[in-house]
């Protein structure tokens, strides 16, 4: 849920620029490494292609908690396709809400720089956890925890070093302000971090293959 | 009953029969890409019965089915089930009376393992979880399936998945049970099985059926009325025997007359057959065949064998 | 084909691609690079441009495109619902003590805040920019067959990411429909238990199932690459027309009002 | 040929024959999870013939065909295609020689559009784009399906899906096209165009078609040999009118018989038709059973008014 949902006209032409030119350097190098890795392996396309239309749709149902919440499953995507492949993946989830009116185009810059930071952050997490606990769901829970929360506060980041156009708060009244969002944020990542715990464990019941170190 | 062609709706309009337990009069639904999914439809279905609806890909059958329990609501025209009018507040509990089971069973096995998923259903009806999981194996014992209660459903075969999706329904003691292409993937011996199924839950539980398939000889094996679709209204409706001698309208369907009706017609032909019989299964065809030496009001007695191979599922 | 529509705040692809590939209105016939070269300017219109009046016109325009081009107008009032709750759950603590006319006051433990007229022209501003650019996608995409869509998308994007935007994009409308099937035939058993935890769960379950339906399938579609001696590229061979000279005029015009309005604006303030 | 119930496989070891293009030899395949494919697979495939393969769900036809062009190779045993052995280094270009068209065409069809999709097998064999697209177009035309070219995949039904696969394999041009139940869920009308198709691609392209089916009535139609398979190997092989009267390989596989074959049975017991002839389509029992005043061996003469009927697909 760490989508930032500004609009197009929320931040103004020089942040737009600064974190369009961020995301698309970090998309290049994950361009760059998939491609080095493995050149024309189909199942690197069909895989990422697949988890891509999932990942959208389930973006497009409200959970029937709490008054209808979405969930993005950005860390989801980091724990089953790892960082590099994650990146291309959110890249064109983002296209795809941007074209539904689901965030701004402009915003897609940022919005892509703390996706990667998410799935970056809920992979390593994963993977790390795997040496301290077999369950497969705890393991994916607190990396979604902890991904969203790294999201949240680049969200923060992101919106304190660019600005809301037209909004005269003073830097403490912001973080203030964003500080409230990010609480809220963290509730909604606790109902994220459940249904992807019983989403990874659903999967590594079903298909050990494509969750790494499940078993 | 004779087969009917059914005309404008007005014809059908009226009370609500007796012992009806579902009564479409003369239902509309359009999706909202503008294509037809029903029109002006008239359809029953009494207590007990097996019906089959047949037509081919895109008749509109599925829509039907999904009007049948609430799924879908009619634009115009109304759908009474057990008295009940869909859409006037009552309907909210029509997944009681109707059970549906999809073509596509491995997108209604939902939970973790079968057991579980043939519990959901019940556990939505109010069952505590004992209760329930003790009514869900036995529903599967039933079936014959009771070994797969603890399977993960992604590990089934195409006949075990549509077993299991059988069971999450018939578990919930539906009054119609709506079955969409049960057959279509299925080879020859999971058919039989999956017929067997059909045939003991009318007779065992006395549950009304309704079939969607374009297996006119699957149809022909099972139904007591048929109902041909096509467009999305019923052009054609009587027992198998009645409608599968009916050229005009089969052919109007896009469907091909079982191969049992081809036979006979081409017997007929030849003068090798008596004219206006209708056999409907093999049995029957053989019965005419074999003649007038024996008495053709009782095809049973004369292929007594076949008709036990065909129970067993060896037959097809 | 039975609609996949999940939620009416949320545009359903199947309805989308539907009145794409049938809708023959004059800007259909527009090139996609015109199309594209509009929506960002847009997005650099909205980002520069600070004025309240300018905002509702360019608003107007982009709703009368909308309609000229025969696309369904009381569909659109629910899609532009989600993008208002965005803004609206933002921006809506940052609109109070914007200085202005004084609407009312709260009271508030580190003093009193005050809604003035210039937070509200500032919660009006923000909304009506989102919507000038959602419209105009929705337009957009609604008026571009998808063969030329992603044909399109493709040629604008590096490998791989364009090969896994084509075949996410192909699959998309399959994934979805599937998802549809799964929830109808929950409901078609009682649907939701009560409960939050078991909501969630039974949620998790479904999701989890797409999923694995999707990796299922994804070995599928390899296989079938792979048999047909899968090396070049996964291709859109749809060609995509060049912008015309009207298109080249509007975008160019479109370029000098946009300097223009913003070299004045940095003159002479904030403009209206 | 005769029936023959292939035992151990050494039987089959042996040279390559001379017409033959594809030839397994002895070929076994285990899945990881330990699930069997196939088992000492003798099969071959001869130039310009259509081999049905006949079994039930699981019983080893897609690993077989998977392992046809390459997809899998047997953990032992050879699959020699057009004289080169797989696995042997020179079976990267398998692809071009072996075409597949899978069960779920849905899952064969990923380009945008029909067109697109048909190309990339040119394109990937070295074509330029001008000529792919031409010949694409071509192909499409040839299957009488030149119109969906420009659609979208998602929007053609379940028969032109089908059409577009096998015209994505066919514009290839390979020795053989193996299809995967090409019928499975297709209403009459549909496997009624698609029989047409798989005819007209061994006639007028010669091609070679494997058929993969549990259809045994559509094998019967089809097929110049039939192949029953079981358990990953073949059980019994022939012509269709040796194999599908041969009750106990047919049994032992866990399918039916095709239901001219379970008539004749009936009417040979009861003495109205001539044992030792073998029907296999309507046609040839009908004949049969008009009898012996008609020569047997022209079947063709006595219902050329249903044979037409077949072929225009009002029939099945």
């Amino acid at each position: 849920m760490a989508h930032i949902h500004l609009q197009d006209g929320a931040l103004p032409l020089s942040a737009l620029l600064l974190w369009w030119a961020t995301a698309v350097i970090l998309l290049l190098v994950c361009i760059w490494l998939v491609r080095r890795r493995r050149t024309t392996d189909p199942a690197v396309i069909t895989i990422a292609a697949f988890c891509t239309a999932a990942a959208f749709a389930v973006f497009q149902v409200s959970l029937p908690v709490f008054g209808g919440v979405h969930i993005n499953l950005t860390p989801l995507i980091g724990i089953l396709t790892g960082p590099f492949i994650g990146g291309i993946v959110v890249l064109i989830v983002n296209l795809l809400s941007a074209a539904i009116g689901h965030g701004g185009y402009g915003m897609i810059g940022a919005n892509l720089i703390l996706n990667i930071v998410e799935v970056t952050v809920s992979y390593l997490v994963f993977r790390v956890l795997a040496r301290l606990t077999s369950s497969v769901f705890t393991r994916a829970a607190v990396a979604t925890v902890v991904g969203l929360v790294a999201g949240n506060l680049v969200m923060i980041g992101i919106i304190v070093v660019s600005g809301v156009q037209g909004v005269t708060l003073g830097l403490a009244g912001m973080i203030q302000g964003l500080s409230l969002i990010a609480a809220v944020n963290l509730g909604v990542a606790v109902i994220e971090a459940l249904v992807t715990g019983f989403i990874v464990d659903r999967i590594a019941r079903a298909r050990p293959d494509l969750v790494r170190g499940a078993s | 009953m004779s087969p009917s062609h059914a005309g404008p709706c007005s014809h059908h309009t009226g009370p609500v029969g007796r012992d009806e337990i579902i009564h479409v009069d003369c239902a509309s639904h359009r999706y909202p890409d503008g294509s037809l999914g029903i029109h002006q439809m008239c359809f029953s279905v009494r207590r007990g019965e097996i019906v089959a609806l047949c037509g081919s890909n895109g008749s509109g059958k599925s829509t039907l089915i999904e009007h049948l329990n609430g799924l879908l609501t009619p634009a115009c025209g109304r759908v009474v089930v057990n008295g009940n009018e869909v859409g006037a507040g009552d309907c909210t509990d029509l997944w009681k009376t109707v059970g549906v089971v999809f073509q596509r069973s491995e997108d209604q096995l939902f939970a973790p393992t079968v057991l579980d998923d043939v519990m959901f259903g019940l556990r939505n009806l109010g069952f505590s979880p004992e209760e329930a999981r003790e009514r869900a194996q036995k529903t599967l014992d039933l079936l014959g399936a009771g070994d797969i209660a603890a399977k993960m459903p992604n590990y089934l075969s195409g006949g075990q998945r549509r077993l299991a999706a059988i069971a999450g329904v018939l578990a919930m003691r539906p009054d119609v049970i709506a079955l969409d292409e049960p057959t279509s993937d299925l080879d020859p011996r999971h058919t039989a099985i999956i017929e067997e199924v059909v045939r003991s839950i009318r007779e065992r539980d006395g549950i009304s059926v309704v079939l969607a398939t374009h297996d006119l000889d699957l149809a022909a094996r099972l139904a007591d009325r048929v109902c041909i679709i096509h467009n999305g209204s019923i052009i054609a409706e009587g027992t198998p025997r009645e409608v599968f001698h009916d050229e005009e309208a089969l052919r109007n369907a896009g469907l091909a007359p079982p191969l049992v009706v081809t036979l006979y017609r081409d017997l007929c032909r030849q003068g090798l057959a008596k004219p206006g019989v209708f056999p409907v299964t093999p049995d029957e065809l053989a019965a005419q065949i074999s003649g007038m030496s024996h008495d053709p009001s009782a095809p049973g007695n004369v292929v007594a064998g076949t008709e036990a191979e065909y129970r067993t599922g060896t037959g097809r | 084909m039975p609609g996949t529509a999940l939620s009416s705040h949320v545009p359903d692809p199947d309805l989308i691609s539907y009145l794409a590939e049938r809708n023959t209105s004059w800007f259909s016939r527009a090139s996609p690079w015109t199309k594209a070269g509009v929506l960002v300017w847009l997005v650099v219109a909205v980002t520069v441009i600070p004025s309240l009046l300018v905002t509702g016109l360019l608003l107007s325009v982009v709703i009368a495109l909308y309609a000229s081009c025969g696309l369904p107008v009381r569909r659109l009032a629910g899609w532009c619902v989600m993008p208002v709750v965005f803004v609206v759950s933002l921006v809506i603590l940052m609109i109070w003590s914007v200085p202005g006319a004084v609407l009312f006051s709260l009271p508030f433990p580190g003093g009193p805040v005050s809604l003035t007229t210039g937070g509200l022209s500032l919660l009006f501003l923000l909304v009506g920019k989102a919507l000038v650019t959602v419209i105009y996608s929705l337009t957009f995409i609604m008026t571009t067959p998808m063969a030329e869509l992603s044909a399109f998308v493709s040629r604008a994007l590096p490998s791989p990411a364009d090969q896994i935007f084509l075949l996410a994009y192909r699959f998309l409308f399959v994934t979805l429909a599937t998802l549809a099937a799964m929830l109808t035939a929950i409901r078609a058993r009682g649907g939701l238990v009560s409960g939050v935890v078991s909501q969630t769960r039974l949620m998790a379950e479904v999701f989890g199932l797409l999923f694995i339906r999707s990796f299922e399938r994804s070995e599928r579609v390899m296989k079938a690459m792979q048999s047909r001696g899968y090396r070049h590229d996964l291709i859109a061979a749809t060609p995509v027309t060049w912008p015309g000279p009207g298109g080249i005029a509007v975008l160019a015009i479109a370029c000098c009002a946009l300097g223009a309005a913003v070299a004045s604006g940095a003159a002479g303030g904030a403009g209206i």
